[in-house]
């Protein structure tokens, strides 16, 4: 088991270091951050000092190294527009991010898991109906309009939530509970299909047939099994959650990382973007590694 | 072990799977040996019943055979010259002789081809056949299998497993093989359909000269189709011969507890029942010695650590076991050898 | 975005699927696999013919009819059936345009993501071994990777433009043809007709495209169909970041992003765009999801 | 053998609702079950052997199965009058089943001992130290050696034959009345299938468990059954002792299986059943094996024949039974 564990944390650090490297070069080597800074008609003078301030006269294997040693200690650079350092802006940031990400989470799992059980096991009843209807709507459904339309009716129309910003508890149910609709069709589709083919196996049979309720059956004997699947998801999900952050946060105006993302983009902040993109990744491979560590714990097969 | 008129030779082949372990750095750790050192003549026109348990190495044998599997050692000779030494034409031409009828009727045609590109593919790249030849031959051979010609626009969801069975006898027909694999070619049928398809390949064999290799693990079938048996045990032969001195007579421990296994024809049947201890031991740690020992019901103290070799103890009749003869030094009480076919299951040899 | 399922791995003895027109599907099949094909059909029929059928020109602002309300309002003109934008622009020409966006950023990202994906997938299930594992952990690392902070960062350094958008498209849709085509092929190699080929020398390239990808193309078809859907709502989410199709092309994204300032002044300005990637997703994945359940034959003899 | 049967099964029928039509997939069936006895069902795929012994269970799959007429009785009392609670404690109670397939049969996800445990638990209401002691007892019933290890195995662990036994015990722990071995020994080798046949009968001796066992091979009934019911398209069209059936075979399918099977023993020739069963969906009028016969009369196809008694607790459906040579 602790090899599989240690296997896996390598593969994590691999991934982590080709990531940082392909954003790196696509930022440092495509985009010439000098362009972005100063305006086209600038002299050569110029060019050359903002050059040699940013370190980007040194070749890019050094500048790659200066920066994963200054990311170790926690320094991301700073901020072209801003002029402030990255990291200040992006810890400022995270909390809010974490907050949504959590919150809607805990909102798909909670709605997901155990409507896709049940549609598994009623398959054909109104239950089921409802849930993939609900499933393929949540799939089809533009996140970012999705927002924008309840906006338009619970605040714009009924005045019942505030379209946008953080501070109470109000400003959160919005954004999180679209962002919980765009996660929960794809996990409750999983979680339906794995549970229908664990439900059909012998030993779903056998456990029937060992005069097992049917309840045990369900969440004993089929869930475990499908949860492997399901688990494996998981980590698919949080790509969702990152990605649809994104929008969300530029929908409600939530001050999270996503929108400082897009905000960058519009100001072509390039030590901005790819400072997030980096931890983004760096958060979504710790998942991942999660996953896999959970994942040996829930099957038995893998014992290394 | 040679008779003259062999088609197929196999000798002394041996089929090893490397097990490789470790991560990054990675070890040959062990093999797995699916065939250690088998040794068998097949004769023209006659049928050799292969038999054995799963995981025997039966299986491996006929990918060696028909040049999926490249043995490890050993030479594999179809009518003289090295099947594995074959190149251009020749390897064509081996191609088209040496066919194949798989177990599993379902699998082993292509959901999305129709029957007469299914039956036409080994003529493919046969320059002999022109378009209309290929399309005459496609009809005869439906009618041979007796299917109408109907069929063959039609593709293979629409049949029955027993009718696909007939299509996949057809495919290995087609170029006018002479030696046809048979890997287990009725065991996934109905019982109902079985007799058909056994009648069947008894028909074609004596009507176009065939030579069948049958792969199985049914005794009662082995001996209807079969004139010679081996049988295999953890990728070795331990007994061959003619079937009915086989199944007459079994030699073996180990034929013996298999035939005694198979099931009776009748409830009142005269039997003795051999019932062996444990399974079949994995091909990756194959026992010393003999390698039946270990569930041996005659075991000696010298079985596991000296290996039997094959030796004929009745003229035509060869069996690897140290209860016959003397290949190795080891005590042996030949006349055993008649005990054994007619005592119980209690060995005297203990 | 849609997820593919694996499918289950094994026989393949699925029926073949003909593509009928509409008209034979309803009447085969019922009003299930109908209704969406029949949304589709007219997406590209108003795609393809856009300058014929649109009323208005897609970009042509008039200053004069800006935020005019749908028809069927008070305020509403028959000259601007779904109302106009704050330029004055037409908003069912923008939708038709809109339409022929799509659909061009949707078929050209097909055929390259998906032909990448499927030849790699093809390549890595057959062969197997060492290039399997490194092309599969190549995939790994593309699927682990969200796209649209991808298309983020490339809009960020390049200008925004159709290239970026497919380029962004193509390299997320690949390691899911990769994977499905993988998974598929892996199912279909041991089966005996395969085999089959392989004893009679039976050339690779020709086992490949006569044995192996036939029996992937009704996965390929579902896929195909989900991943048109998937690639609609990223290029309008892409548009609505403003890192997508840029402006003043009539992306529906865009035109929600257009809409979204002005929801006390025009709800109309959003809701249309907006509806209309709805309604095209949705009829792409309900169409994939019956194929997928008509395909499969484990639920279709169940 | 007591006179009461254990189990009755009166003029059963089960059907399925496809998109194919209405699939008859038991269709009539009567039999029953002493004490002691074990009763060997035979018949090809599709013939209804295996959806019999589901509709004793009451495990017919929902929701396109139905059992749509019949009485089962266990003890005199009428499973298909139970709530499903009540049929809850039968099943793995009083009637316990045995699988095809011992590589899924298992759930993966959890102990050899667990799973054993479990029917145990349910039905008996044992715990701790108790119930530890009797899933033992199970697994030692079913000579698995070291039970007190393997109880902590998963399934993944173990060999094909040993997984086999661990469903036995499964079956076996909670002392049924009835066993319905469904095909149990299909996907085992020769002599592994040989152990647990006989396993089977060594424990159904000591036991005096009534045991149906579904399969499509004449000899493993040959070896183990008091008697036969031989299953044709939704229907038995044969029962009687394992003697009978196979010394005087009355229904020409029988009569057909028995001659078309090999012997170890060598036969020249076999004689071949020509043609498929019937399609389950639509089924021939009149007798179901007419079209296949060659002994097959007008009459034959016209109506289904009456049941036939050939000796003592010998019947067979045939409208010529008794006169075929």
């Amino acid at each position: 088991m602790s090899r599989y564990i240690l296997a896996r944390f390598l593969q994590a650090l691999i991934s982590l270091l080709a990531v940082t490297i392909g954003v790196f070069l696509i930022v440092r080597t495509i985009g010439d951050p000098v362009n972005v800074i100063l305006p086209i008609d600038a002299s050569r003078e110029q060019v050359e000092q903002v050059r040699q301030s940013l370190g980007l006269d040194k070749p890019v294997l050094t500048q790659y190294k200066d920066y994963m040693f200054d990311m170790m200690q926690g320094d991301l650079g700073l901020s072209y527009t801003k002029r402030q350092p990255v990291m200040d802006l992006v810890s400022e940031r995270v909390p809010a991010t974490l907050q949504l990400g959590l919150v809607s989470l805990a909102i798909t799992f909670f709605i997901a898991i155990p409507l896709g059980v049940y549609a598994a096991a009623r398959k054909g009843s109104w239950v089921d109906w409802v849930s993939r209807i609900f499933a393929v709507l949540g799939q089809s459904i533009p996140v970012f309009w999705l927002g924008i339309i309840l906006i338009q009716l619970f605040a714009v129309q009924w005045g019942l939530l505030p379209a946008g910003g953080r501070g109470e508890w109000k400003q959160l149910v919005l954004p999180s509970v679209t962002l919980g609709i765009f996660l929960i069709s794809g996990l409750m589709r999983l979680t339906r299909s794995a549970m229908l083919e664990v439900l059909g196996s012998d030993y779903v049979k056998m456990a029937r047939a060992k005069g097992v309720a049917e309840q045990i059956v369900l969440w004993k004997h089929a869930f475990r099994n499908a949860a492997i699947p399901v688990l494996t998801f998981s980590a698919l999900l949080l790509v969702g959650v990152l990605s649809g952050a994104v929008i969300v946060e530029t929908v409600f105006a939530w001050p999270g990382l996503g929108r400082l993302v897009v905000e960058s983009i519009r100001s072509r902040d390039l030590n901005v973007v790819q400072g997030v993109i980096v931890l983004f990744a760096g958060f979504y491979i710790l998942a991942n590694l999660c996953v896999d560590i959970l994942y040996a714990y829930v099957n038995p097969r893998i014992r290394f | 072990m040679t008779p003259s008129n062999a088609l197929v030779q196999l000798t002394d082949v041996q089929k090893h799977f490397p097990i490789h372990q470790g991560f990054i750095i990675r070890k040959e750790t062990g093999a797995v040996k699916a065939v250690d050192g088998v040794t068998i003549a097949i004769e023209r026109g006659k049928t050799f019943g292969l038999v054995g348990e799963s995981g025997c190495g039966k299986t491996t044998m006929a990918k060696l055979i028909l040049r999926i599997e490249t043995p490890t050692a050993g030479t594999i000779t179809f009518d003289g010259k090295d099947v594995h030494k074959l190149k251009g034409s020749e390897l064509r031409a081996y191609r088209e002789t040496v066919q194949v009828v798989f177990q599993d009727p379902y699998s082993s045609l292509n959901p999305r081809m129709r029957i007469k590109e299914i039956i036409e593919e080994p003529l493919r790249t046969d320059p002999k056949f022109t378009k209309e030849q290929r399309k005459a031959r496609i009809e005869e051979l439906l009618k041979v299998i007796g299917l109408r010609p109907g069929s063959a626009t039609r593709y293979p969801h629409q049949f029955s497993g027993g009718q696909r069975q007939r299509i996949a006898i057809a495919r290995a027909l087609a170029p006018s093989p002479s030696f046809i694999v048979l890997d287990e070619p009725v065991s996934s049928l109905d019982v109902s359909i079985r007799a058909q398809l056994m009648n069947l390949l008894k028909d074609l064999q004596r009507e176009f000269h065939l030579t069948f290799l049958l792969i199985s693990h049914d005794l009662a079938g082995v001996r209807y189709l079969a004139d010679t048996i081996g049988v295999m045990y953890l990728g070795k032969i331990v007994e061959s011969g003619g079937s009915p001195a086989v199944y007459g007579k079994p030699l073996h421990p180990y034929t013996h507890a298999l035939l005694s296994n198979a099931m009776p024809s009748h409830p009142n049947a005269p039997r003795t029942e051999v019932i062996l201890t444990g399974e079949v031991p994995s091909p990756i740690n194959i026992p010393t010695g003999c390698r039946f020992h270990p569930r041996c019901p005659k075991v000696m103290p010298h079985c596991s650590k000296i290996e039997p070799q094959l030796q004929e103890a009745e003229p035509g009749h060869w069996v690897a076991c140290h209860l016959y003869g003397d290949t190795n030094g080891a005590p042996t009480p030949k006349e055993t050898a008649h005990a054994t076919a007619t005592s119980t299951a209690a060995g005297n040899a203990r | 975005m849609a997820i593919a399922e694996q499918p289950a791995a094994g026989r393949v003895a699925r029926p073949r699927f003909s593509a009928g027109g509409v008209f034979r599907t309803v009447r085969h099949y019922g009003i299930i696999p109908g209704i969406p094909l029949f949304v589709l059909v007219t997406l590209i029929f108003v795609g393809a013919f856009a300058p014929l059928i649109s009323p208005h020109e897609p970009n042509k602002q008039s200053l004069l009819d800006s935020n005019v309300a749908p028809a069927w309002t008070a305020e509403g003109t028959s000259n601007n059936l779904l109302g106009t934008d704050r330029f004055g622009r037409d908003q069912l020409t923008r939708i038709f345009y809109g339409a022929r966006i799509s659909l061009i950023v949707s078929f050209v990202t097909i055929a390259i993501g998906g032909a990448i994906g499927t030849l790699v997938g093809l390549t890595a299930g057959y062969f197997g071994g060492w290039l399997d594992s490194l092309l599969m952990r190549i995939v790994d690392v593309f699927l682990a990777f969200p796209g649209l902070l991808l298309a983020i960062v490339l809009a960020t350094v390049f200008e925004p433009s159709f290239t970026i958008v497919i380029l962004v498209a193509s390299l997320l849709i690949w390691p899911r043809f990769a994977r499905l085509v993988r998974g598929d092929t892996l199912g279909i190699k041991p089966n005996d007709f395969v085999t089959y080929a392989r004893i009679t020398g039976t050339p690779t390239p020709r086992i490949l495209m006569k044995h192996i990808f036939p029996n992937v193309i009704p996965t390929l078809l579902v896929l195909c169909t989900w991943e048109v859907g998937a690639i609609i709502l990223l290029e309008s989410s892409l548009s609505f970041l403003g890192a997508g199709i840029p402006p003043p092309n009539p992306s529906w994204g865009t035109m929600v992003l257009d809409g979204r300032g002005q929801l006390e002044e025009g709800w109309w300005i959003s809701l249309f765009p907006g509806l209309a990637i709805m309604t095209t997703v949705l009829s792409l994945n309900l169409l994939g999801d019956w194929m997928r359940d008509y395909l499969d034959p484990k639920l279709r003899h169940a | 053998m007591d006179s009461k049967p254990v189990l009755q099964v009166k003029d059963l029928k089960v059907q399925f609702a496809t998109r194919h039509g209405l699939i008859k997939a038991v269709d009539g069936v009567t039999f029953d079950l002493h004490r002691g006895e074990s009763l060997g069902i035979v018949g090809e795929s599709g013939s209804g052997k295996s959806m019999t012994s589901l509709a004793v269970m009451r495990l017919v799959p929902p929701p396109n199965g139905r059992i749509v007429a019949g009485e089962i009785f266990l003890n005199g009392e009428n499973l298909l009058k139970k709530s499903n609670s009540e049929m809850r404690d039968i099943r793995g109670g009083k009637i316990a089943m045995i699988f095809q397939d011992p590589m899924s049969s298992l759930n993966p996800a959890f102990t050899i001992g667990n799973q054993v445990g479990e029917a145990v638990a349910l039905h008996q209401h044992l715990r701790g130290n108790e119930l530890r002691k009797k899933v033992i007892n199970a697994l030692s019933l079913v000579k698995i050696p070291a039970p007190e290890t393997r109880v902590k195995s998963f399934p993944h662990q173990m060999s094909g034959g040993m997984r086999q036994r661990v469903v036995g015990a499964i079956a076996l722990s909670c002392e049924p009345e009835v066993l319905i071995a469904d095909e149990p020994t299909t996907s085992l080798d020769v002599t592994v299938q040989a152990q647990y046949l006989r396993l089977l009968k060594e424990i159904q001796e000591e036991k005096q468990v009534a045991i149906i066992l579904i399969t499509h091979d004449l000899g493993i009934v040959a070896r183990l059954c008091h008697r036969v019911a031989v299953m044709y398209a939704g229907r038995i069209v044969e029962i009687g002792s394992t003697e009978q059936i196979f010394d005087k075979p009355s229904h020409p399918y029988t009569i057909a299986l028995l001659r078309s099977t090999p012997k170890l023993e060598g036969v020249s020739r076999l004689d071949s059943i020509e043609g498929e069963p019937p399609d389950p969906s639509n089924l021939p009028d009149g007798c179901r094996f007419a079209p296949r016969c060659k002994w097959a009369k007008d009459k034959c196809r016209e109506a289904y024949p009456p049941r036939v008694q050939i000796s003592d607790g010998h019947w067979a459906d045939c409208w010529f039974a008794g006169d075929l040579k």
